[in-house]
């Protein structure tokens, strides 16, 4: 049984161009031009889906972006997508297209039993029940309630598509191509300004290509070949203007025609928006208006004049105000029988005179009281006097319009009633903002166009003298007239009466809602899940909102809407996050050693942003044999690690000295020139911020430099206190971390290999002692010497200008080679650091305070600091805080890990413990497992014996607290 | 000398349809900073304020920072401001072509309308999650000077946002 | 949001980085007890209204200054350098 | 009919049609004093109420919201609960939320869905998973269930995420928490408030307070757009607008007002059996019953009482979730709103007396509000009942900035607009 035909009228497709395409994996034609929804009904497909919750057989409802039924999961060339409208879907040849939420076949849907559960699923009855027999019995609910629910499969599959992102301006953005948008999209051009004009179809003109006239489709054409010529304007198909951000961002989403991406996202910042929105129709409310073949009464006008497919013989409209008529109409003139159900008593006598002329025959004061039919209707019912029954295929409704008000109240303008159209219109539009046409509710095509023209000229009030706008040749504008039916169901067929159809909300449903007490616009729309369907109610919501209304006696003005949100219409993930993603989702920050490491067998970690060296495969192919050889290598002989990620920063001008005094909690003032210190600074708090050695240049200054991790933040506070509020110090800073490469030259030889690098410079103990800094020029390259130790080794740091990096990095590796030097990673460099008690980024976690790491001496007593007040609060300085302590293993095979809970030996093994290890290592210096901790009391407890706990692992392991110094507690080494 | 080496060594230049794209190395900037007076007397004539570019000399400044100006060329002995060398913290990437303007709409947030964004222009502004500076030194040719860290990174960005010109 | 640099000129609120509340004094340095600071770091008017806050044009000129912005509307109300 | 809901009765009303349910909750004219006000309807209010009911006996109170229950963030969030907290105070205080949650649909007779479908945090470094065992043995060792997983256990759980060698944060591995999972939020304010409301509670909806009135340091009532209200005790739970009700007695407080972003996608089949968050940047995913996939990120970062989020925050969540999970590029958004978060400097709550007499606060929830909910109402229903601190709320107090004693969980700093 088929509805619908392709009839013989010149339209919007092109009978040239044949598209094949497949419909539930059977071939099928249409032409270019078609819509998927539009081939599908002229290939007489009206059974296209099932609903949400009852799974009853659904069709198409509209033509557009309000579709909330015709969904399918589609795709070319293996690549699909779940939830396609398929109402604005272009036909493209090779299309499949698949219906969802049926099994096993969308003609025989075991689902549908839902149906006749319906009395015991009405609004929110999941919350009265599936709660017993036990406390957590909806665990043993949920699988299959879930099971039952969403509509298309997501695909785990990647998605070959590629997405593109953009950000523009422009002086006027015009949403929609109607008539309104054309004119002022024209108007605008004419100007010479930055014109946008967004149309969300792949086709301009709005409902100029459903009206079926040629004069307006001569203007249509007219406009647009001007638009075209004007070298400033852009004119955009296939973008939906998604949502309005503050500041005028408008996000557009753009499916190009040919292009690398799929679809680009377009961040358009307008000077002025002018929206030409348009207005959607409503569904009229009664029994079982959801079967097969009820329609929109514009839907079926758009199918007949846009892609010339026709009801094959007979259409019933329903109506409660003027526009139908068209429909009616244009029906009748391409050989549709039609009758009218007006809900009105009384007609102008204009659509009288040529329903009489057309043959159609007008039922006054009735509506429909039940339609014939199930996976296709066949007959309707008429309510009231002439309950009669009319055999049709198709029926139109039509509740009137409402004015896609979305975009105007983004920005938080609610919309308002206006009885006189009966619908919401813009509650006003924000500075910059202009409306056009049928969203302001200004339903005649003149009058739009009019509209149009005016906003162009409002929004660019800077050119008056523009030449006025052509009108098409038309009628005037007839007035239009509606009676407001909110609900035209009979009582007996309310729970059949749909009100969102995606959602299978009923009049039933509402009525629940009411008796329960969900009476706000938002408790209906939650408990019942109205309007939160794909399709966000644009259909259903202005219905039952004045459902609702009516049954708590508010006038529509008092019951307001749901908030609109972004997007307008439902928009892919992918499409958002743009080309960011996968491996370029955040950039990665490389080492000017990063070539080198890369050829020279590193493996790499992820540390923020930074990739580091992690371990080299010269002393084993896994962390854990490798960074054991790297730090024996340091241990005994000399290593190269690159330190290059380190925060640098150039400390300069008179009062250098006096600000670093504030900032770091121990004495910068009187550090000599040529010599390094060890720093820390506090927040406001007092906790700690960051820690690092800052050496001397000259009097005016220094080389800062600061952790990995807190690089940034530091070099935002200091600038932050410069420029708003130590603005009296006359001191720069500037960031030196990529400007700077580093190496850290560690181990007993480590002297030996840079003499035998630098021969000419003296760098022994005497001329370059512990925390010494030296400066000078090898092959014309500045170097930096500084004598640092991370390792607890004899150490240097050797920094020089990043782009002779790796050069002097392979110079020094080739000069040492005689004494083995070979390079070692961060996780050795980070277990070095571990024997010689040297806090780092796991112990440094921001809630540390100065005493937390046993640094609470390095504060100067009489001298002023960041954080010196607020590092005295009461809990700040209370005796059980948890701090720094090294702690051993005591039991033979057993591991340390980091994350341990730490107890003492007597306690009970549960609650928060007294501490937990920060960072661990393997000692190859001791041949244990030692670790740095935070302990209750801190070095207080030297010596005693504690356990480990880690119950995700089932261990309690032996061990003693003891000094964080590991090794070299005198520091021998550091000044050998 | 120590072989210099750029943080783009390993990457190819990238030759489309009315786009080119490659690393312009061998640059020397230099950072003079401090009050307007001390810039002055350091530099001679200077830029009035940040955003604008001034050339003479065969150097070219740009006012980064109300209080810093970035000197591209052979750097001045300066004594009376803060001088602070950074050739090696920026790597510059040239963009030449019609093409380079839809290019770099699609890295940030900034006009690249021909009217908007002519030459002897610059912006400091955001790519890929980093500090850029972008100049345009004549109508459809810029300089990327990104971060030498992350010049990688916005180097696949800048490409891969070039896709759609691949030759 | 388009946050207005005084040296750059509007940019996305993207290229910023906020820094809380500019309206009350921070003591100055060696001042001020424990009560000042206090209130100084952790208690705000937070108004639904003019609020004059701190940013920085961390991807532009890196230049901190104060910005009066309306919390209620996002609207910029006014800037000082 | 009966009041109370079950598959009996469910049954009943669809053979009886005729038979209309009753309100959830009702809804009367406010009397002019009440032994105890809350000021909020949202689920923090309702549940303070509910517990203030049938906990202390105290039957007269009254809530007042200036809209309708649950406008605020119970209705905004996105729908997690958890009990993954380490430090001392919060650990126990969210385990009694779990415990609490757990029983809720019996103990309310109303399903509110709560799903123990399992949390899975994602590391992605060595020294996260480090991390995310401090997390996880604190929360064994204080009777809260917790697991760590390696990579290979995580690609069996979470078989759709990007394991691919191009992933820009590999995974290593998770924490696990199996009783986390998520609750339907809109039910959790509908089921205190018809709890309350049957224990006589007067849920007061379009009632803004606009003044609060004190005798002294005491407080006696407020004034409302339905009238002047009296009560010598009055419960702030307000969330966004914690700092605009509280200036209304003359208090400052350590609180932020600041905008986060909620996201859901058109509804698929099941595909994500399990919250899912991740270390890289903060991201959090689940999949509703209904099948829509509802995800969130980081606040926009500036204060604002504006509902509306930043794009650029917006597509960095996007970004999050097509870098994480790949099907997730296909996948429609739907909806995506925000709610009004109150902020603290160290991330946690208030839950405390104030220096007004009767005066008492709940707020500064900061990302942890609406898991909270249960064991919010039942330790501010004992506060204000008993007029001081029930053990689990005694680490939630204003003065802990001026004693050092921050709560900072996440090792963020003090900072209200970082956290």
């Amino acid at each position: 049984m088929t509805a619908f035909k392709r009839i013989d009228k010149q339209s919007h497709i092109d009978r040239t161009k044949l598209i094949s395409f497949q419909f539930d994996g059977k071939m099928t034609n249409g032409f270019a031009g078609d819509t998927l929804a539009s081939a599908l009904l002229a290939n007489g497909k009206t059974l296209l889906g099932r609903s949400f919750k009852y799974h009853r057989p659904r069709g198409i409802i509209g033509a557009g972006i309000e579709e909330p039924n015709a969904l399918f999961t589609t795709g070319i060339g293996g690549r699909t997508e779940p939830n396609t409208i398929s109402t604005t879907a272009e036909l493209k040849s090779g299309i499949t297209a698949k219906s969802q939420n049926a099994w096993p076949s969308l003609n025989f849907d075991l689902m549908a039993v839902n149906q006749l559960l319906s009395p015991l699923f009405g609004a929110g009855f999941y919350y009265k029940t599936f709660m017993g027999p036990f406390k957590k019995s909806w665990m043993m609910y949920e699988p299959i309630i879930r099971k039952a629910a969403g509509l298309g499969a997501a695909l785990p599959d990647l998605d070959t598509a590629r997405y593109d992102m953009r950000y523009m301006f422009c002086d006027v953005l015009v949403i929609g191509s109607g008539p309104a948008g054309l004119a002022a999209a024209v108007t605008a051009a004419r100007t010479g300004a930055r014109v946008v004009l967004a149309e969300q179809d792949f086709e301009f003109g709005g409902s100029i290509l459903s009206s079926g006239s040629e004069e307006l489709e001569r203007w249509r054409k007219t406009q647009i070949a001007e638009l075209e010529k004007s070298s400033e304007v852009r004119l955009l198909k296939r973008t939906t203007a998604q949502g309005i951000y503050d500041d005028n961002l408008v996000v557009l989403n753009h499916t190009p025609e040919s292009h690398s991406a799929l679809m680009i996202t377009e961040q358009l910042r307008a000077r002025t928006i002018i929206m030409a929105t348009g207005a959607i129709e409503r569904p009229l409310v009664f029994a079982n208006n959801d079967r097969p073949g009820v329609m929109l009464a514009s839907a079926l006008r758009t199918y007949l004049n846009r892609f010339s497919v026709a009801p094959k013989k007979r259409a019933v409209i329903v109506t409660n105000n003027d526009s139908a008529y068209a429909t009616a109409f244009d029906l009748a003139e391409h050989d549709v029988a039609v009758t009218v159900a007006e809900h009105r008593s009384a007609l102008s006598g204009d659509l009288l005179a040529k329903a009489a002329q057309l043959g159609i025959a007008i039922f006054p004061s009735c509506g429909i009281s039940d339609v014939v039919g199930e996976k296709q209707m066949r007959a309707v019912r008429l309510s009231g006097r002439h309950a009669v029954t009319i055999e049709c295929d198709v029926l139109g409704m039509s509740g009137g319009w409402s004015p896609a008000v979305h975009l105007t109240s983004h920005g938080g303008i609610k919309p308002k009633f206006d009885e006189k159209i009966a619908a919401f219109i813009p509650g006003g539009f924000a500075k910059s903002h202009f409306g056009a046409g049928a969203v302001k509710g200004t339903f005649g095509l003149l009058a739009a166009i009019r509209e149009g023209e005016v906003a162009a000229r409002a929004a660019l009030p800077e050119c008056k003298k523009i030449k006025e706008l052509d009108l098409p040749a038309i009628r005037e504008d007839r007035k239009y007239s509606i009676q407001p039916i909110w609900n035209a169901a009979e009582k007996a067929n309310e729970k059949y009466a749909f009100v969102d159809f995606q959602n299978d909300v009923t009049v039933k449903d509402i009525r629940g809602a009411h008796q329960e007490g969900y009476l706000s616009v938002e408790h209906l729309k939650r408990y019942t899940t109205l309007g939160m369907g794909t399709d966000q109610g644009k259909t259903s919501n202005i219905n039952a909102l004045a459902m609702m209304a009516d049954l708590r006696g508010l006038a529509m003005s008092q019951a307001g809407t749901t908030t609109f949100r972004p997007p307008y219409s439902p928009i892919t993930v992918g499409a958002i996050a743009g080309r960011t993603v996968a491996a370029h989702f955040r950039p990665k920050r490389l080492s000017p050693l990063h070539d080198w490491h890369v050829n020279n067998g590193a493996t790499f970690i992820e540390a923020g942003l930074w990739m580091r060296a992690w371990y080299y495969n010269w002393a084993g192919n896994t962390p854990e044999a490798a960074y054991i050889k790297e730090m024996e290598l340091v241990r005994q002989n000399v290593g190269i690690a690159d330190v290059s990620t380190l925060g640098k920063i150039d400390v300069q001008g008179p009062d250098a000295a006096e600000f670093l005094n504030r900032v770091y909690v121990n004495g910068f003032a009187k550090l000599p020139v040529g010599r390094a210190r060890y720093g820390v600074m506090l927040n406001d708090d007092g906790v700690v911020l960051d820690d690092g050695t800052t050496s001397r240049i000259n009097d005016t200054q220094f080389y800062m430099t600061t952790t990995t991790a807190q690089a940034g933040e530091v070099m935002s506070w200091l600038e932050y206190l410069l420029q708003m509020h130590w603005t009296d110090l006359d001191v720069h800073v500037t960031s030196l971390t990529d400007q700077w490469g580093g190496m850290a030259v560690s181990g007993p030889n480590s002297r030996r290999a840079l003499q035998l690098a630098f021969p000419e410079i003296d760098i022994t103990n005497e001329a370059l002692p512990y925390l010494g800094v030296m400066d000078f020029k090898f092959e014309g390259v500045g170097v930096r010497v500084l004598r640092l130790s991370f390792s607890g080794e004899l150490a240097y740091e050797v920094h020089c200008s990043a782009d002779y990096t790796t050069a002097l990095w392979e110079h020094i590796l080739n000069a040492a080679a005689p004494l083995g030097i070979k390079p070692y990673g961060l996780e050795a460099l980070a277990s070095l650091r571990i024997e010689k008690g040297h806090v780092a980024g796991a112990d440094l976690d921001h809630r540390n305070t100065l005493d937390d790491l046993g640094l609470g001496k390095m504060a100067g007593k009489d001298k002023a600091y960041i954080g010196k007040e607020l590092r005295f609060r009461e809990d700040c300085q209370a005796p059980e805080r948890w701090s720094l302590v090294g702690i051993e293993c005591m039991e033979d095979g057993a591991k340390l890990r980091g994350g341990a809970i730490l107890f003492a030996a007597t306690d009970e093994i549960k609650g928060h413990g007294r501490g937990y290890i920060t960072s661990v290592t393997w000692s190859t210096e001791l041949n244990k497992y030692i670790a740095l901790a935070l302990y209750n009391g801190g070095m207080k407890h030297e010596g005693k014996e504690i356990i480990c706990a880690f119950p995700l692992k089932n261990e309690n392991v032996k061990a003693r607290i003891v000094s964080p110094h590991f090794i070299d507690k005198q520091g021998e080494r550091l000044h050998a | 000398m120590l072989k210099r080496i750029s943080a783009l060594a390993s990457a190819v230049s990238f030759n489309g349809n009315d786009l080119s794209i490659s690393e312009s190395p061998d640059f020397a900037l230099t950072q003079y900073a401090g009050a307007e007076k001390e810039l002055k007397k350091a530099l001679g004539k200077i830029p009035a304020r940040v955003g604008v570019i001034l050339e003479h000399d065969g150097r070219i400044q740009l006012r980064t920072n109300p209080a810093q100006i970035w000197l591209i060329g052979e750097p001045i002995e300066a004594e009376a401001c803060i001088s602070t060398p950074l050739s090696s913290s920026r790597t510059r990437i040239a963009l030449q072509g019609k093409n380079t303007r839809v290019v770099l709409a699609k890295l940030c947030a900034i006009d690249f309308h021909p009217k908007q964004f002519k030459a002897d222009m610059f912006v400091q502004t955001a790519i890929h999650h980093t500090p850029a500076l972008i100049h345009c030194f004549g109508a459809d040719d810029f300089h990327i000077y990104a971060m030498r860290t992350f010049a990688l990174s916005v180097w696949e960005a800048v490409t891969d946002a070039a896709l759609e010109f691949s030759a | 949001m388009r946050v207005p640099c005084p040296h750059c000129g509007e940019r996305d609120v993207a290229e910023f980085r906020y820094g809380g509340d500019a309206s009350k004094m921070r003591p100055t340095h060696d001042t001020g007890d424990l009560k000042q600071w206090h209130d100084y770091k952790f208690v705000f008017d937070n108004p639904k209204g003019p609020h004059l806050e701190y940013w920085q044009h961390v991807y532009g000129c890196r230049q901190w200054f104060k910005l009066n912005r309306n919390t209620a509307t996002n609207e910029i109300i006014g800037g000082e350098k | 009919m009966a009041k109370g809901y079950s598959i009996f009765s469910l049954v009943k009303h669809a053979l009886r049609p005729s038979e209309p349910w009753p309100e959830a909750w009702e809804k009367p004219e406010p009397k002019s004093s009440y032994d105890v006000i809350i000021i909020g309807g949202g689920g923090h209010g309702l549940a303070t109420a509910y517990y203030l009911a049938k906990n202390h006996g105290i039957k007269n109170i009254a809530v007042l919201e200036k809209s309708y229950i649950g406008s605020g963030n119970v209705g905004r969030n996105t729908t997690l609960i958890r009990s993954n907290y380490m430090i001392g105070g919060n650990t126990a205080f969210f385990e009694k939320s779990m415990q609490l949650w757990e029983g809720l649909s019996h103990e309310l007779n109303f399903n509110c869905m709560v799903s123990h479908r399992g949390q899975m945090i994602l590391a992605v470094s060595p020294g996260q998973v480090d991390a995310f065992a401090r997390r996880g043995n604190i929360m064994r060792l204080n009777g809260i269930d917790a697991e760590l997983m390696d990579r290979n256990e995580v690609m069996k759980e979470l078989p759709y995420l990007d394991y691919s060698k191009e992933a820009r944060f590999p995974v290593h591995g998770a924490i696990h928490q199996p009783r986390a999972g998520t609750v339907r939020h809109d039910a959790v304010a509908w089921g205190y408030a018809r709890a309350a409301s049957q224990l006589g509670v007067h849920i007061i909806e379009n009632c803004e307070v606009s003044a609060i009135l004190k005798d002294g340091d005491k407080v006696v009532g407020v004034e409302t757009s339905r009238g002047k209200i009296l009560s010598s005790k009055v419960g702030i739970a307000v969330a966004g607008h914690t700092s605009h009700v509280a200036k209304m007695a003359g208090l400052r407080l350590p609180v932020e007002s600041h905008i986060l972003q909620a996201f859901v996608t058109e509804p698929v089949k099941p595909i994500v059996h399990h919250v899912v968050s991740w270390g890289a940047e903060l991201f959090y995913l689940s999949q509703s019953d209904k099948g829509g996939i509802v995800f969130g990120g980081h606040i926009d970062g500036f204060n604002t009482y504006t509902q509306r989020g930043q794009f650029h925050r917006i597509q960095n969540v996007m970004e999050s979730a097509t870098t994480l999970l790949p099907f997730m590029s296909r996948m429609r958004l739907l909806r995506h709103w925000g709610g009004i978060q109150d902020m603290t400097p160290d991330g946690s709550p208030f839950i405390c007396k104030t220096p007004i007499d009767g005066l008492y606060l709940n707020g500064g929830w900061c990302y942890q509000g609406f898991k909270a909910t249960p064991a919010s109402g039942t330790t501010f229903a004992y506060m204000i009942a008993n007029d001081q601190e029930h053990e689990l709320n005694k680490c939630f107090s204003l003065d802990r900035f001026e004693k050092g004693k921050e709560l900072d969980e996440y090792g963020i700093g003090n900072w209200a607009y970082k956290q």
